[in-house]
């Protein structure tokens, strides 16, 4: 972990943002409100980070922008999203993905009856590039992640709860995205498998362009790779910075990266489990 | 409640429930042998030993009741083609296949009548029936994604409804005659004289086995491997998951709905040549579901094969049987021969495995 | 809509809708346009214009209780028009004092005015029918001793239409030594009747009555064509009779029978009247060339009864506007001889009916209709139904209706005089 | 602003625990209740109490059963009108056999049969799931609607086949029989209704609610907590066919008045029942009201009610639009709320609470 | 085996009781998918027993067996002396093991305070007839047993969703549901799969309390699936390892921590 990209000169504000959410309001059901107006940007090329804690909106924030939300009866009801230039709002979600901007769910959604070759072959079905393309691409894929290989051919239902993040995660490069919404890539995965996932975004960032907004619970990874981070509590956005700045704040390095004091404490040793200090509330 | 289990005996599990209900047959149909040496004319002679003479002695009469039951079972596996489809493609339990066939059949006989030649006629169907497609897109499924099972189950009951009200409004509802004539499909009949009687093959009969078995052979093909195949496989197992890898939902299930209207239009042709095409068949519609739950809602192969199970089965189960109590009871067997058989594969012959993991 | 004082309101369950509307169409047009006939001829009954109207029942015997509900204090006569309808109708009726006029159909037993003084059963029930059935075949065979032997199959809707002649049959099979053997078609697989008509080939019967309505029919027409069954030795009840029931099977039809009542075609003056006075004015729904059709004639038929019913009772009462308990005495003492007939533009459209307070049905002849290939035409004579081996089992079997119900209410209403 | 809980603290765990722990809510209830009682009896006419209460109650019966077992316990069926002819025909026998028992009494009792019947079908549900259940239950409609025509025992081998309802009394008012009024008719099925959903609410709410709805939501994590599948399914088949059953003697011998029955019990009885549990709001018992209010009475009310308003629509017109209508209703409201007619009463109240603020 | 050795920190290792399970040679198929090959471990009364390994490596598939969801070809599992092949997962509720899941199984369409109130089923015993009147003796059950569940509700600090519908709940507080339907069951053994997935330091931190306090204040032994390293070395007396269905280490986290078949298989660098 020598080379972070922390270290290397944050991409200027200068450059053109790929994904900007401005102002934007999310109703459930027509009448639970959880986004209270929250304004967002991506640059392209970013890693771009949102923390928060469990029900903060995180979620409900990448599918507002994948479109997902109308599946679920929720709408957004104010604010607008740009995607490349373009109001993306009232796009349908396969559009937004011709575009180049998919979205990897929360809790895996792998096709559980197709295999995982068929699982990740789905991702590409919005390619036109030809079956060439899609077959080097595949063996990238499984060159990333070995273990997919060897589960091949099985119905991705039965396959264990981290090779089902792989799939899905793998199932997303393979539509070729100019961006990615990652939702909580690192839940389940082994410690050695989350670095790899990481390190797999920071490669397609460096080589590919592939811009990443990562939702993540595990603040110390998402800080390490992120150029730029967002810290949302109950449907706000709270505060922003370059993640060089968040790593460095007192707040965070307490409530996120549990450093305090400059050394890291035992999970034994937390006596209170009381809330503690919140930016709102 | 006894947990004892038994200890296997030269490998063979007792406590799987297979071979339990493997034993309990044998057990039965040992009893029922035993039962006849000792009463040679009572009721066990008439369930185990009367049909089978009656089989060898009318052996013509044995031949027409299998191919009866072939036919129908291909007739059913028809309707039940439609289901499959469109199950497997956006996981919907369309409860409307039955109507869409109705449909489909009265809007080309009531074109004909119209004045329309047939072979336009059935064109302008088509064009109904991608209508069709593209309203129900629309105005049913777009608004319902990614809501549960029963509840797009329960909205086709809407459209069958809608569908009924509007297919009477607009043709009437006294039944009417398919034109089997005018689109030059065979009639009458080819008699085989056999074991001194005769068996009597419909040629309508023929050609619907030929037309359903290729069709089910190019659809197989196609949801296995091709693109648009895997794309439906995967809008079944969840819509949400689809949407975000950028299948477009609305022209998958477009692509379905028309698909299986066009089977329902064949369909509900074939049913029309044998019967007269009315709201009457809705129920015949019905035999489907035995048909579709044995073969397993996901497999078109399934359905050409539970519909042969269940349409031999029935109809041998009726002409040898169904005397014994009374008769009719082929409105009901077909039903238990699909429960016996998914007793033992819960998800039906080729159905997808039911995954069950925590 | 209010009703002027000199009219009267007749309210008939139709079914243009759901899986019976083939046969319910016709039957429906027929009974409007012969009363829109006699409002426009005659200016309705003795100057009294009939308001007639429909209530849809889709022949579900829900529905049909909704409209029972809903007419009963308007119509002067409830014609429920489904054995189901009417078996929920009968005990209600005779609460609400409503005449029930349920042509050749329902509940046979109810043909004994005695313990059903509200229900009329004209011109015959279904037990007779089956007692003609029996007749024709003898008459084939060539005398009732030749019966001896021989199989009759009955094909029958599983239901308790369908079930209804099997009493008389079994008697009559019994007396005369021949064989019935039972072919039920569950309601479901109306159409659907292969390994029935297998089980037919298999028995080898003489000859099939058929006791079907709705898409079962022209369904059984085709399987005897297509299982060689000789066709002119099936015969239909006269539910059977429709028109599409036997162009079904095409030209291999030809020689198809049913029993009938009425007569087919448009050569009467009645019918012709119907065109002059409705159809060709455009106010009938059925086009001209299908009037006269079986089915159509016989929803003629049934509204002639209402109307000769209404006529006797304005007769009987002196009213010109009459109640349902004036139409019910008119209904008994019914009388509509040859000269009456010839007067209505019906002679040789049908025998002649007499109901009278015990009786109501009348037991009056039928004849065979045998299909030419493109209309029915009458065979043979009309045949009288063995009144007496149908009579006694109608009593015993209203005795016991009537006991099971328990505070059946006890005929109070007198007979008339002239009956 | 009428609508607040707010101010109403619970002080005791039984308060909590009440089916309607709101104040108007329960004000609201004892007002329908009033009305039912009441106000019915005196306003409707004949038609509208026999033609539209009546069935409206028996229907919500049915589908209060319907709903144990599909928006409760998970289970399809598509073979409660065959349940409920079970126990409208062990209803009849059992006012042969015994003519001096109380009608009521007798109508409860068939609800047993019913239910016993019922396990027996549910059987084969610890190994068949979903859709697939569903043939399970169509055997059972099947099987028994083929029984209804061919066991002549069932309807004592009357010659028409027919249910004949005998007249029965309680302190000399008949009940049953065609001299029973629609208003004592309505009085008895309001009676059974009201007691028969008291039980089922308290059912529901229980732990034995509590395990169907597990078994319903995820069946091997509720076995994991030790909830027999087996028991937990076949209680819910017992209850739901109870219910049925109750509700088929109800339709019978309260509201048909005998008759032709074995056309009564057919699987569109089945499917429309169905469609009432899942237009109404799967597992809600309010639901199961609305829902039989929709599909029961609307095409009545259309059928009967547009004419009277001077929409000029005759018989057979007006039951195909009916048709049509009933079809795009059922679609609009599923895609209003697919969660039926209960959630959006739910919604109503969840707007009125925070009215006038929009959230 | 490891009972006595001492951890590296100095701190002596907290004595714990007899073995309470004992899993022997248990071998589970799939096909031809080997989920668990011949594994062999124990389980001591009131320890946090960390069950760790690669993605795959058969973690869920062990819990499974150990509960009776899975029934493993070959092998015996032993619980409270009581020996068996197969068991049916309700008899293992009745003998008190409880669990949580991976992927939550909660109920959805339920509220918090139902779904916990379902992991006090067994210990509810009224009859059908008290259950339809839900007065008496069913009332009184019906509270009693409110009462221990609200006192896990506010153990677990979830008191502001007792009445939501637990599906639409953010992961984490599902979890949380989730541990309090298996606490509701007072188990003897509670098995946690990935309690900790999808939580932030403060949430992981909270939790860790939880598991903690269940273990010493009700001395519930606890088998603890978990891929944040911090939290197992923290929390577990004993690690298991296991990789591509077998085991290939046990011992104390330390032990664990510093064998180089473990760190090759799994945590990649030293930590
Ligand atoms: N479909 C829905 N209907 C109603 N409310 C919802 C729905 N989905 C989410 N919510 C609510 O919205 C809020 C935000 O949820 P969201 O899933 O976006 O949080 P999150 O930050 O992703 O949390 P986590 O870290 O647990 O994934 C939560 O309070 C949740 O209860
Ligand atoms: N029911 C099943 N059918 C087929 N294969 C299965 C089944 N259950 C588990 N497996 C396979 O067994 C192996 C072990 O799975 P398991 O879920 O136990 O892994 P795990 O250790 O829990 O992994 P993770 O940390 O990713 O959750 C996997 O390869 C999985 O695909
Ligand atoms: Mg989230
Ligand atoms: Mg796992």
């Amino acid at each position: 972990m020598s080379t972070l990209t922390l270290d290397q000169p944050v991409a200027s504000a200068a450059t053109e943002t790929i994904l900007s959410l401005n102002n934007i309001e999310v109703v459930y059901d027509h009448v639970i409100l959880v986004l209270k107006g929250v304004s967002l940007s991506v640059p392209r090329g970013g890693i771009v980070a949102i923390l928060g804690a469990n029900g903060a909106g995180k979620t409900t924030t990448l599918k507002a922008i994948s479109n997902l939300l109308k599946a679920e009866r929720g709408e957004v009801t104010k604010g607008s999203i740009v995607f490349a230039g373009e109001r993306v709002d009232r796009m349908s979600p396969n559009e937004l993905v011709r575009r180049g901007c998919i979205q990897v769910m929360e809790g895996r959604h792998c096709f559980g009856h197709l295999s995982i070759e068929e699982n990740l072959l789905t991702g590409a079905f919005t390619r036109r590039d030809g079956n060439a393309a899609i077959k080097r691409d595949l063996e990238k894929i499984y060159e990333l992640f070995p273990r997919l290989k060897q589960r091949r051919n099985s119905q991705a239902g039965y396959t264990s709860g981290g090779e089902q993040q792989m799939c899905a995660v793998g199932r997303a490069m393979m539509s070729k995205p100019k961006m990615i919404l990652l939702d909580e890539p690192s839940m389940g995965l082994a410690p050695q498998i989350v670095e790899e996932i990481f390190e797999i975004v920071r490669r397609l960032n460096a080589e590919d362009g592939v811009s990443f907004l990562v939702a993540e619970q595990n603040t110390n990874m998402a800080l390490r790779y992120a150029t730029y981070g967002y810290i949302m509590e109950t449907g706000r956005v709270v505060m922003d910075g370059e993640a060089k700045a968040l790593r460095e704040n007192e707040d965070v390095k307490e409530f996120y990266l549990g450093v305090a004091e400059g050394n890291k404490k035992s999970f034994r040793e937390v006596k209170s489990y009381k809330r503690r200090k919140r930016w709102l509330s | 409640m006894s947990d004892a289990t038994l200890r296997p005996i030269a490998g063979i599990n007792f406590n799987s429930f297979r071979v339990r209900a493997a034993l309990i047959l044998a057990a039965v149909l040992l009893l029922g042998i035993i039962g006849i040496r000792f009463d040679s004319s009572g009721t066990l002679h008439k369930i185990f030993v009367d049909p089978f003479d009656q089989m060898v002695s009318a052996p013509d009469l044995l031949v027409q009741t299998i191919w009866e039951g072939l036919v129908s079972g291909v007739l059913y596996a028809l309707i039940a083609l439609g289901f499959v489809l469109i199950f497997k493609a956006s996981g919907v339990f369309n409860f409307a296949q039955g109507i869409m066939v109705v449909f489909a059949a009265l809007t080309l006989v009531g074109l004909y009548e119209k004045g329309v030649p047939a072979f336009l006629a059935v064109i302008l169907t088509l064009g109904v029936m991608f209508v069709l497609a593209v309203a129900i897109e629309r105005v049913v499924l777009r608004p319902l994604v990614n809501q549960p099972d029963i509840i797009l189950f329960m909205a086709t009951f809407g459209i069958t409804y809608f569908l009924i009200g509007l297919g009477e409004t607009v043709f009437g509802g006294n039944p009417k005659q398919m034109i089997t004539d005018q689109l030059h499909l065979p009639r009458g009949a080819i008699e085989l004289k056999l074991f001194g009687g005769f068996v009597s093959l419909q040629k309508i009969d023929i050609a619907a086995a030929i037309i359903a078995s290729l069709m089910i052979a190019v659809l197989a093909v196609f949801f296995q491997y091709t693109r648009i195949g895997r794309a439906l496989r995967a809008v079944a197992d969840s819509h949400k998951a689809a949407l975000s890898v950028g299948i477009s939902l609305n022209q998958i299930w477009v692509i379905v709905w028309f698909t299986a209207g066009i089977v329902a239009l064949i369909t509900g042709i074939m049913w029309g040549a044998r019967s007269d095409v009315s709201f009457a068949l809705e129920i015949v519609a019905l035999k489907a579901l035995p048909v579709l739950i044995l073969g397993g809602f996901t497999s078109i192969p399934g359905a050409i094969i539970g519909g042969l199970i269940i349409g031999i089965g029935e109809k041998l189960g009726e002409f040898y049987w169904g005397p014994l109590i009374g008769g009719g009871i082929e409105s009901w067997l077909a039903y238990f021969i699909a429960l016996g058989f998914l007793l033992f594969r819960p998800q039906g012959l080729f159905g997808d495995k039911i995954i069950e993991r925590i | 809509p209010a009703f002027a004082q000199d009219s009267i309101y007749f309210s008939n369950n139709a079914y243009r809708t759901g899986p019976f509307a083939g046969s319910g169409i016709p039957i429906g047009d027929g009974m409007r346009d012969y009363i829109a006939m006699i409002n426009e001829r005659d200016g309705g009954v003795n100057g009294v214009k009939i308001v007639y109207e429909e209530c849809e029942t889709g022949y579900d015997t829900k529905k049909s209780i909704e409209c029972y509900e809903q007419v009963k204090s308007k119509t002067i006569v409830y014609s429920p028009w489904s054995t189901g309808a009417t078996l929920a109708a009968i005990p209600r009726a005779h609460v609400d004092k409503l005449p029930i006029l349920s042509m050749a159909y329902g509940l046979s037993a109810s043909a004994d005015g005695t313990q059903f003084p509200w229900v009329f059963i004209p011109p015959l029930t279904y037990w007779d029918g089956a007692s003609v059935m029996v007749k024709h075949m003898a008459a084939e065979l060539g005398g009732m001793d030749k019966l001896k032997g021989k199989k009759l199959g009955l094909i029958h809707l599983d239901a308790p239409f369908g079930k209804e002649p099997i009493p008389v049959l079994e008697n009559l099979a019994k007396k005369y030594g021949f064989e019935l053997k039972l072919y039920p078609v569950a309601a479901a697989d109306m159409q659907n009747q292969g390994s029935l008509w297998l089980s037919i080939r298999r028995d080898r019967p003489d000859y099939l009555y058929n006791q079907g309505w709705g898409a079962m029919n022209p369904t059984a027409v085709k399987e005897a064509i297509k299982n060689n069954f000789p066709i002119n030795k099936l015969v239909g009840v006269w539910w059977a009779g429709g028109d599409d029931d036997a162009r079904a099977g095409g030209a291999e039809a030809k020689g198809y029978k049913s029993l009938n009542f009425n007569a087919a075609g448009q050569d009467f003056p009645v019918i012709q009247d119907i065109i002059k006075h409705v159809v060709d004015k455009g106010r009938s729904t059925t086009p001209k060339e299908k009037v006269g059709e079986n089915l159509y004639n016989r929803g003629v038929y049934n509204s002639m009864l209402v109307v000769e019913g209404i006529r006797t009772a304005q007769k009987l009462t002196g009213k010109k506007v009459i109640t349902p308990e004036d139409m019910r005495r008119g209904l008994e003492s019914l009388n509509i001889d040859e000269a009456r007939l010839k007067e209505i533009g019906m002679a040789g459209f049908a025998s002649p009916v007499k109901i009278s307070c015990t009786d109501h049905s009348g037991h009056h002849k039928a004849y065979v209709a045998e299909w030419d290939g493109t209309k029915w035409t009458q065979k043979g004579d009309w045949i009288e139904p063995m009144k007496d081996e149908v009579r006694p089992l109608i009593e015993a079997n209203a005795k016991d209706y009537t006991e099971k119900a328990g505070n059946w209410p006890k005929r109070t209403e007198p007979c008339e005089k002239s009956s | 602003m009428f609508y607040r809980e707010a101010g109403q603290f619970k002080s005791t765990y039984q308060a909590d625990m009440a089916v309607f722990p709101i104040k108007q809510d329960r004000i609201g209830l004892a007002i329908i209740l009033g009305i039912a009682f009441i106000g019915i009896p005196l306003v409707g006419g004949d038609f509208f109490i026999s033609s539209v209460m009546i069935p409206f109650l028996v229907f919500s019966l049915a589908a209060i059963g319907l709903n144990i077992l599909t928006g409760y316990t998970g289970l399809i069926s598509l073979g409660t009108a065959a349940f409920m002819g079970v126990g409208a025909y062990a209803c009849y026998k059992l006012t042969t056999f015994f003519p001096d028992v109380n009608i009521i009494v007798l109508i409860l009792v068939s609800g047993l049969f019913s239910a016993a019947i019922g396990v027996l079908f549910g059987l084969p549900s610890l190994r068949i799931k979903g859709f697939y259940l569903a043939v399970a239950t169509l055997a059972a409609q099947f099987f028994l609607q083929w029984a209804f025509v061919r066991v002549p025992w069932l309807f004592n081998y009357n010659a028409s086949g027919a249910i004949e309802v005998p007249q029965r009394t309680l302190f000399d008012i008949s009940l049953t029989g065609a001299s029973a009024t629609p208003e004592t008719r309505y009085f008895v099925c309001l009676v059974l209704v009201v007691v028969l959903t008291w039980f089922a609410s308290n059912l529901v709410h229980g732990k034995i609610g509590r395990s169907w709805m597990a078994v319903r939501d995820m069946d091997i994590a509720a076995e994991l907590m030790g909830i027999k599948l087996l028991n937990a399914k076949l209680l819910a088949f017992a209850v739901s066919s109870f219910y049925a059953g109750v509700a088929g003697a109800m339709m019978i011998f309260l509201w048909y008045g005998g008759g032709e029955a074995n056309d009564v019990f057919t699987i569109r009885l089945s499917f429309n029942i169905l469609f009432m549990v899942i237009i109404g709001g799967l597992g809600s018992l309010i639901g199961s009201f609305l829902g039989a209010a929709f599909i029961a009475s609307l095409p009545t009310i259309m059928k009967f009610g547009l004419p009277a308003l001077g929409v000029p629509l005759s018989g057979a017109t007006a039951e195909h639009v009916t048709f049509m209508l009933v079809g795009a209703l059922i679609i609009l409201f599923l895609i209003v709320e697919p969660h039926g007619l209960a959630r959006l009463w739910q919604i109503g109240k969840q707007k009125l609470r925070t009215w006038p603020f929009p959230y | 085996m490891n009972a006595a050795v001492m951890n590296v920190t100095g701190e002596p290792v907290r004595e714990k009781g007899e073995v309470l399970l004992s899993v022997e040679n248990v071998s589970l198929r799939f096909g031809g998918v080997k989920a668990i090959t011949d594994v062999s471990f124990d389980i001591r009364k009131g320890e946090v027993r960390a069950i760790i390994g690669p993605n795959g490596a058969g973690k869920t598939s062990m819990l499974n067996c150990i509960n009776g969801f899975y029934q493993p070809q070959e092998g015996q599992i032993t619980f409270k002396g009581e020996r068996r092949q197969k068991m049916k997962p309700h008899r293992a509720a009745a003998a008190g093991i409880a669990r949580t899941f991976q992927n939550v199984a909660l109920f959805k369409g339920m509220s918090t305070l139902d779904n916990i109130m379902t992991g006090r089923t067994l210990k509810m015993k009224r009859s059908f007839f008290w259950q339809a009147l839900r007065h008496g003796p069913a009332m009184a059950e019906e509270i009693e047993h409110r009462r221990v569940v609200e006192d896990i509700i506010d153990f677990l600090q979830i008191e502001h969703i007792r009445k939501l519908p637990v599906g639409k709940l953010p992961y984490g507080l599902q979890k949380r549901v989730e541990l309090g339907r298996a606490l509701a069951m007072e188990p003897e053994l509670l098995l946690l799969d990935e309690p900790m997935a999808g939580m932030n330091l403060e949430e992981k931190e909270d939790m860790c309390r939880f598991i903690l306090d269940v273990n010493q204040q009700f001395g519930t032994t606890i088998a603890l699936i978990e891929h944040d390293m911090g939290v197992v070395m923290d929390l577990s007396d004993r690690v298991v390892v296991l990789e591509y269905g077998r085991k290939i280490a046990d011992g104390t986290p330390a032990e664990v921590k510093a064998d180089q078949a473990v760190i090759d298989a799994y945590l990649g660098v030293a930590h």
